[in-house]
This record gives C-alpha cells, structure tokens and sequence, in this order.
C-alpha cells in the first residue's frame, strides 16, 4: 500500500515539477520553491533519525573498553553544540561558534590539506607510462603543473599558451562530450523513475 | 487568465515560457526516443559492449569473500537523493548487495546524507531479503557519518583504515574527498572500483583507482549488472540520443562553415539554444 | 605565547596530521571529536535554519496552515524508528526524488547536453577562409569522446577509431585537471602551513 | 619501522620542503592572465553604487584558499564603492564570509548596512536563488544579526535580480553551476566567480558559453588580482610555496616513472 502511495507521489510531482519548468507563472516559481521547502523539512526530519542512529552506534560501541573513549567524545562533541547554541546563541563570538572555528574548522581544513600529500603519492604511483594514453595524460598533467605556476615566465614563452590551449580546445572538448553524456543518462534515469519503472529506491524489485 | 503563450521579449507571464521552448521541444524528443528504445525492442537482447569496471564488481565481491574483509561501498559527499548519479548507485548498491549477501561478505555504507541513508538500507535490506538472507543484514552498517565533507572523509578514511576492506566502491558524487579516500583506499590495498559525474574527480580517480566509471558509463552500469531490460532499453535510447547529437553537431558546423564561407558571418544561428 | 584558541586549533591540526604516518590513537581521537562536533553543528544548523525558519515560525507563528503537510511529511520519517511502520517513511522520499526527477530532467538536458551541444557549434574556417585548427578540434574532440561513450555497439571499424581518438581527449581532458587541482590542493596545504608556522609555532611573520 | 613505505618518504619530503620554503619567505611578480583581466575590467566598469551580490558558497575548510581569492575581489568593490550585500549557501561560509567582508571593509573605512550587509545562510540552495529571484526580502527577513532587512538602507530598492548588478559567487565546489543554472538562465542575473583552482576547469564550458560572465581561480589568480589592484595579500605571499610543491609533484611523476622503469628492467633481465 505505501509503496503505492510513494510510487503515486513520486509520478506526480514528477510530472508537475517537469512542467512547471517551462512556465514563466509566478506559480510555477512558488510551486517550485514550496517543494524545495518541502525537500529541506523533509531532511531535517531526516537528520534525527541518522544521528539517533549514530548515537544508537557509538553506545553499542562504547561496551568494547578499548573503544569507549573515542565514543565518549564522539557523543560528547556532539551533544555540546546544542547545548552551547541554546544556552549562548550562535552568532559571531558565541561559544558554539567558538568550538566550529577552533575546533571543527581547523580540523576540517587539516583533514582537507591532507589532500596535498595525497596528490603527491598518487603522482609517484598512478602517472606510469604504461601506454600511448597513459603518457597522454603524464604529459597533460606536467604541462598544467610547470604552466600554472611562476617557473613558467622564465622557462618559456609559449608553456603557458600552449597550456591554455589544450585546457581550452582538446580538454574542454572531452569535458563537454562528458557532460552531454551525463545529462542523457541522468535524463533517462530520471525518467524512469518519474514512470515508475526504476524503483530501486522503494527497495525490492524495480 | 494567462495567454498559453506569448511572443518572447514581452514581460506578461504565461504558461509556457517561449525561451524554454527549444528545452520542451528537446525534451519531448529524448522522452519519446527512450519510449521508443523502451518498447520497440522489448524482449529482444541487446548487444553492449564491455565496460571494463564492471566486470570488476564480482572480482572485487569475490575478493573481499576469500579475504573474508569487508566491502565499503560509498557514493561521495556531493549528492543528494534528488539527483539522478544518487539513483544510478543506489542501483549498483542494490546488485551489489545481492551478492554480497549470498556470500556473507559484510557490506558498510558510510553516507554524509541522512536520507540517503534511509533508501539505502531499504535497498540493502530488501537485497538481502531478495536473496533469503535477511538475517545477514545489519541496518548499522548503513550508516550516516557527518554531513561536514570532510567530517564525512575523515570518518570514512577511519572505517578504511580500520576496516581494511578488501574492496571499496567510491560510486556517486564526489568532490574535494574524492582522492582523500581513494588514496587511503590503495594504502589499504583495496581492490577499488570508483565512477562519478563530477568531471573533475575523474582525473583523480582516473589516476588513484584500479578501475573508474567515467559520467555516463555509471548511469549504464545498473543496466549491465542486472541485465534489467529497462535500464539497457534506456542505454539504448542514449546512444540514439548521441547519433541525433553528433548529427546535429556536423549539420550546424557545416553550415556555419559555408555561411562564413559565403562571406554571411556565421548566419543566423539556429543552433544555439 | 599564542592564545589557548590557537593551541587548541593547532594541537587539532598536528593530531590530524599524524593520519599521514598511519592510523592511530591520536587521530581516531582527533577524527572522533570532528565527527561528533560537525554532526551537533549540522542539528544547530538545521534547526535554525530549516526547522524554525520555514516551518515552525511560518506555521505556528503566521499560521501559513500549509505547511501541515511537509511537516506531516517530515514526521512520516520518524517512522523509521519503529520497525512496523518504517515503511511509511518511502512517502516523503517518493516526493523527493519524484519532485527531484522531475526538475532534473528539463535542467539537465538543458545544462548538461543542449548549453554544451551549441556551445560546440562554430564555423570551422576562419575570416580569412582558413581552417580554424581549434574550432575543428573542438568539434573532433566532442564527436570522438561522444563515440567513446556509445555502448550499442562493440568498438571496431570506423567506431573503434573514433574512440580510440576518444579516449586520447580524455586523457588530456584527466591530465589537464589534474595538473590544474594540484595548485588548489597545495594551496590548502599551505595556508594550514601558514597557520602552524606563524600563528601556531611563531615561526615566521 | 615496517609501515613506513615509499609514500611515507614522499610525505615527509612535501611537508619539509614547504617548511622550507615558507620560512626562508619572499614573493614573485606574475604574468596576469586574461580572464583575471577581465574581472578587473568587469568590476571595474560597474558604475559606483551598483549592487553586488557576494555568495559565499565554500566550506570552511577551502578557506586558505578561498581568503586571497575573496579578499582581493572584496578589496577592489569596496574601492569602487559598490553595495555589497553578502549570502552564504553553505553554512560554514557564513561566519568565514562575514569575517571576511567585514575585516576588508574596516580597510576601506565602509559601514555595515549603508555600504555592506550581511544575510547570512540560507539552506537549499536551489530554493534560495530561486526565491531571491521573487524577493529577498521574504528569502530573507532579517539579516545575518537579525534586523530586519527592510531596516538596512542598502537594500532600499533592492528588491530582486533586477536591483542587482552581479552575483560573485566565491565557491570551492559546484555551487557556482547553481547560480548559473537557476540565477544565470532563469533569471538572466549576470554571475561571475572566485573559484578554487581546482573548479576552474568545471567553469571553462560556461565561460566559453558565456553563461558565466568571467572569473578568477587558485592562489595565482588571487595573485594576479593583487597584482592589478596594486594590494599585496595572501596570493602573492604564497606563491614561492606553490611554485616549490608543484615542481615536488613533477620530481614525484618523474620518480616513480624511474622506479617503475627501473622495476621492470630488473623484471626482465
């Protein structure tokens, strides 16, 4: 029964948000921008229940003694954001605010940094020129990496125009035929579920 | 009452927008080919190439059974459920989980978005369901991490290197965390399957994973796996789509080329849209 | 002597580093408080944002009646929690990705396939009557790489040519980008260097 | 010592030599590109008291790039006295995004709510730029402090897209593409950007299409832009760094191509 009832929603506001697109009505853009609100409430709702399934988790967890510390302050850091939003607001120079940019910021751009080793490592491993195709995309990438940054000025003239040729001409080219692909599949993936035939999403059988 | 349609450049609303016409029209078009590749050929098989990749996913299930490890499956930080690349892996998730529950290979889903979350142990549940091992499935398993991005990579990166899978599967949208976990993945020595429709994180999987499903080849990849007739029907139709693109694309460069020839300027171009 | 928010962010920064070297204590630490703090941000967040601001002020507040229905809607994924009825929850997810479905067609077709398809459209001489080289290879580049994704068909002949071809732009196309992120990923890098060394350790000005 | 691998060696070598290298100090004088001329110029054309819409649309942790890129463009509108008025489509840019217009405001001696406001964060961005589209104010009824918008004197008169001369949407992701898909074709608003150099090539199809009307990208365009603006800034002060790592990243390419020929021919033999 419910899944008829999703299967019938989903056609629905399928069919209506593929209309609506093609109309220049102010309900049209209301339409649109309710359901976008629906969307975000909907999450919102969402969002309770995968965090009382990773409290859920971590208490499971938190019986293994080895594991238990990190937990705690898995738990902990979480409970005190809304404890310090409520108490203290979360406006510039709050407590909670506080926290997000001593603590989770700099975390988050670290864990982000780590990115520079990675890039590193992967140049040692993954840019072997195995075949023709594989040196395409050695030599792509060295040409990128010497033009974009100041060496190039004295190395010479024509590194970085030749560069900004290839990234304009070939490489936006390969992009373009990439995304033009990607728009067909989303559309036909799309439509397939607006149909009804694609109902992976309700679980079971399509 | 608004006029059904008005002449462009005028300010009065109406039903259909005059600029959105070629968009309609072109939509109209796509919607009637994938009909048409859905039911012409309805129960005659098709013939598709290989995508490398693919014939990867039962080597990598298959590795991480005799290893006896796990298999992290994750679609990235960058999409929601609305979006079509979320689908197109929760499809893969769904075959994915088939095998993996006949061989009681343990599958964890981290994922940055609670809703996600939700459909995806609906579909890993029904999976295992499907196969008669519904006791195999562990609803924690599937499991919403942070929906910070690189909360999300740090806590998937943990799994990884906890874990040690044998494989992971790193198929959705991705963005700056696309290399963090691939690269933690290969420190691992996972086997690892990756695709996305974020061109840029191509490069990076391109480079850090053993195989990658570039854009369109991962909205393909459902239909091979399941041998689902829909999901080759659609394959189908996007091939069309591609014959009617390039078409379309040699058409109008000629002639622009002889408008420009003829000393017109590249005429009135009637391909832009 | 660097203020204790500064210590903080930078002991943080040094016990995430350490992931370099391997997992281990510290960082499992480090990556536990991250997890548990960004998911409490992302509660606040939410509940400010989303929740107060267009559903429980607007509805209870202006009395905009409406909204009963996201909020029943938003309510049906509290049935998660109990095993009998979590199924009702695939309502409000139906609307999602219907509603979803439904704008992605138009906009993607738009974006993705028809922007680009005329954007590739030019005339492939120049003023002067010569063949305009990039022009051409623009066009190549589509039709080949648009070859390499045709799957109907197994790559021989004229098909296997033109994707072999193909697969060359992409590879330009993967060695371009990676080139051109390795300056964003190094400059991320640096400017966490920049913090450590003058904020942090006081090293440099 | 038995984990300790190749990739560790590389590791150690990338953070050594950015220590180095960032410790020793200097700048270096680069060559400006011309799409970084042409955001000058774009800016620069704009008549004084024209509103631009800045849309912090990056995480927090993109912020060390992110910081010269924002800066510089920030620097150049208050300079030429255009209304900034400041959104955030992500959350964590909201605090960064007001940090950041409010520290080079005081540099130009600019005020809140005459020359600059904040709106803060708005979740859902589609639904976002879509309503501003209709008004901004009902998409926002109070700004970032919680006054109400129709209180601050620069958004007299600015009621939708049609009062606003641009959007700057200052990204590390995708969200640009949003500004261009839902502000750009729907609502013909003109969107330009500072992007992360990583975005930059997700950008050139729309450039070249003209969907977005010019750009800058990475340190270096941040370096390019002080350049023009004749301010120096983080741009400029991180490029010997930038240099020093990507001629690391090539030793890595050419080195494990070596270790790899290398391999082989002991294979072999």
């Amino acid at each position: 029964m419910e899944r008829r009832i999703a299967l019938a929603v989903c056609f629905g506001f399928g069919i209506v948000m593929f209309l609506q697109y093609f109309s220049s009505l102010p309900e049209a853009r209301r339409l649109q921008q309710a359901v976008a609100e629906y969307w975000q409430i909907v999450f919102a709702f969402a969002l309770v229940v995968g965090i009382a399934g990773f409290v859920q988790a971590n208490v499971k967890a938190s019986k293994d003694s080895k594991e238990r510390p990190y937990r705690i302050v898995s738990v902990v850091g979480f409970a005190a954001m809304p404890i310090l939003a409520l108490v203290w607001g979360l406006k510039a120079g709050s407590p909670f605010m506080w926290v997000f940019e001593n603590i989770q910021v700099p975390m988050q751009s670290t864990v982000f940094a780590l990115l520079a080793f990675f890039v590193a490592s992967a140049s040692y491993r993954g840019f072997r020129a195995r075949s023709a195709s594989a040196t395409l995309l050695l030599v792509a990438a060295a040409i990128m990496l010497l033009s974009r940054s100041a060496v190039s000025e004295w190395l010479s003239s024509w590194l970085p125009d030749l560069a900004d040729w290839i990234r304009n001409y070939p490489s936006m080219s390969a992009r373009r035929a990439i995304l033009v692909g990607i728009g067909l599949g989303s559309l036909t993936t799309s439509l397939r579920v607006i149909l009804g035939v694609e109902r992976t999403w309700l679980g079971g059988s399509r | 009452m608004h006029p059904l349609i008005i002449i462009a450049g005028t300010d009065q609303q109406a039903w259909l927008d005059p600029d959105r016409l070629p968009v309609l029209v072109a939509s109209l078009v796509a919607i009637g080919v994938v009909i048409f590749a859905t039911y012409y050929r309805r129960g005659k098989p098709f013939q598709l190439r290989e995508i490398p990749g693919l014939e990867a996913v039962e080597e990598a299930i298959g590795r991480a059974t005799e290893m006896a490890r796990p298999l992290i499956f994750t679609p990235g930080w960058g999409g929601d459920i609305q979006r079509p690349t979320t689908i197109a892996s929760l499809n893969i998730l769904a075959q994915v989980a088939e095998k993996t529950s006949q061989y009681d290979c343990r599958l964890v889903f981290p994922t940055h978005d609670p809703v996600i979350m939700t459909v995806a142990q609906e579909v890993v549940r029904e999976s295992y369901a499907k196969t008669g091992n519904a006791d195999r499935y562990r609803s924690e398993d599937i499991s919403y991490v942070s929906s910070s991005q690189f909360g999300y990579a740090a806590a998937v990166d943990g799994m990884i290197s906890r874990l040690q899978p044998a494989s992971v599967f790193l198929l959705g949208t991705f963005e700056a965390e696309s290399l963090i976990l691939a690269e933690t993945g290969n420190s691992v020595g996972a086997i690892q399957i990756a695709g996305t429709d974020s061109t840029i994180q191509l490069s990076f999987f391109i480079v850090a994973c053993d195989y990658t499903l570039i854009g369109e080849e991962l909205f393909a990849a459902s239909g091979y796996l399941s041998k689902d007739e829909s999901i080759l029907a659609s394959v189908r139709a996007q091939d069309i789509l591609k014959l009617v693109i390039v078409a379309f694309l040699l058409v109008a460069s000629v002639w622009a080329t002889i408008a420009t020839l003829s000393g017109q300027g590249p005429g009135n171009s009637w391909w832009s849209f | 002597m660097p203020d204790i928010s500064t210590i903080i962010a930078g002991v943080l920064t040094l016990a995430i580093l350490t992931f370099l070297y391997r997992d281990n204590p510290i960082y499992k630490m480090a990556e536990s408080l991250l997890i548990g703090v960004s998911i409490g941000y992302t509660l606040v967040i939410v509940w400010s944002n989303t929740l107060m601001a267009i559903l429980f002020t607007p509805l209870f507040g202006d009395g905009r009646w409406l909204l009963t229905i996201p909020l029943l809607l938003g309510l049906l994924m509290f049935s998660r929690f109990t095993p009998k009825f979590s199924k009702l929850s695939k309502i409000p997810i139906g609307l999602m990705i219907g509603s979803g479905a439904g704008i992605a067609i138009p906009t993607m077709l738009e974006q993705r396939t028809l922007k680009q398809m005329s954007a590739t459209v030019s005339p492939l001489v120049l003023e002067s009557g010569l063949p305009d080289l990039a022009a051409i290879v623009v066009l190549a580049g589509v039709i080949c790489t648009l070859s390499y994704f045709y799957f109907s068909r197994e790559r021989t002949g004229a098909l296997g040519v033109a994707s072999k071809a193909g697969t060359w732009f992409l590879m330009l196309f993967f060695g371009t980008t990676f080139g051109y992120t390795v300056m964003s990923r190094m400059s991320t890098f640096i400017g966490r260097m920049e913090f450590l060394l003058a904020d942090f350790l006081r090293l440099t000005q | 010592m038995k984990n300790f691998q190749s990739r560790h060696l590389v590791f150690l070598g990338l953070f050594v030599l950015i220590a180095v290298v960032m410790l020793i100090g200097g700048g270096s004088e680069v060559k400006v590109s011309p799409q970084t001329q042409k955001m000058y110029d774009f800016l620069d054309s704009l008549p004084r008291g024209s509103v631009v819409m800045v849309s912090f649309d990056h995480e927090a942790s993109s912020l060390p790039e992110i910081r010269p890129i924002a800066e510089a463009l920030l620097r150049h509108a208050y300079s030429r006295d255009q209304k900034l008025v400041g959104v955030a489509l992500m959350a964590e840019g909201t605090l960064i995004g007001y940090r950041l217009m409010e520290s080079t405001a005081r540099e130009y001696d600019k005020n809140y709510g005459e020359d600059f406001v904040f709106l803060g964060f708005k979740p859902q961005y589609v639904a976002a730029i879509l309503s501003m589209a209709e008004s901004i104010e009902a998409t926002f009824p109070e700004d970032y402090f919680g006054t109400p918008v129709g209180q601050l004197p620069l958004m007299e008169g600015v009621d939708n897209y049609q009062d606003v001369a641009a959007v700057m949407s200052i990204a590390d992701g995708s969200f640009t593409t949003h500004w261009i898909e839902y502000g750009r074709i729907r609502h013909n608003l003109t969107v330009i950007a500072g992007v992360t150099a990583a975005m930059v090539t997700t950008y050139d199809p729309y450039l070249a299409s003209g969907q977005l009307e010019t750009m800058i990208g990475g340190l270096r365009g941040a370096a390019e832009y002080e350049q023009l603006i004749g301010v120096p800034g983080g741009g400029g002060r991180g490029m010997p760094a930038q240099t020093a790592s990507h001629i690391y990243v090539l030793l890595m390419i050419v080195a494990g191509n070596v270790a790899w020929w290398m391999s082989r021919r002991k294979r072999d033999a």
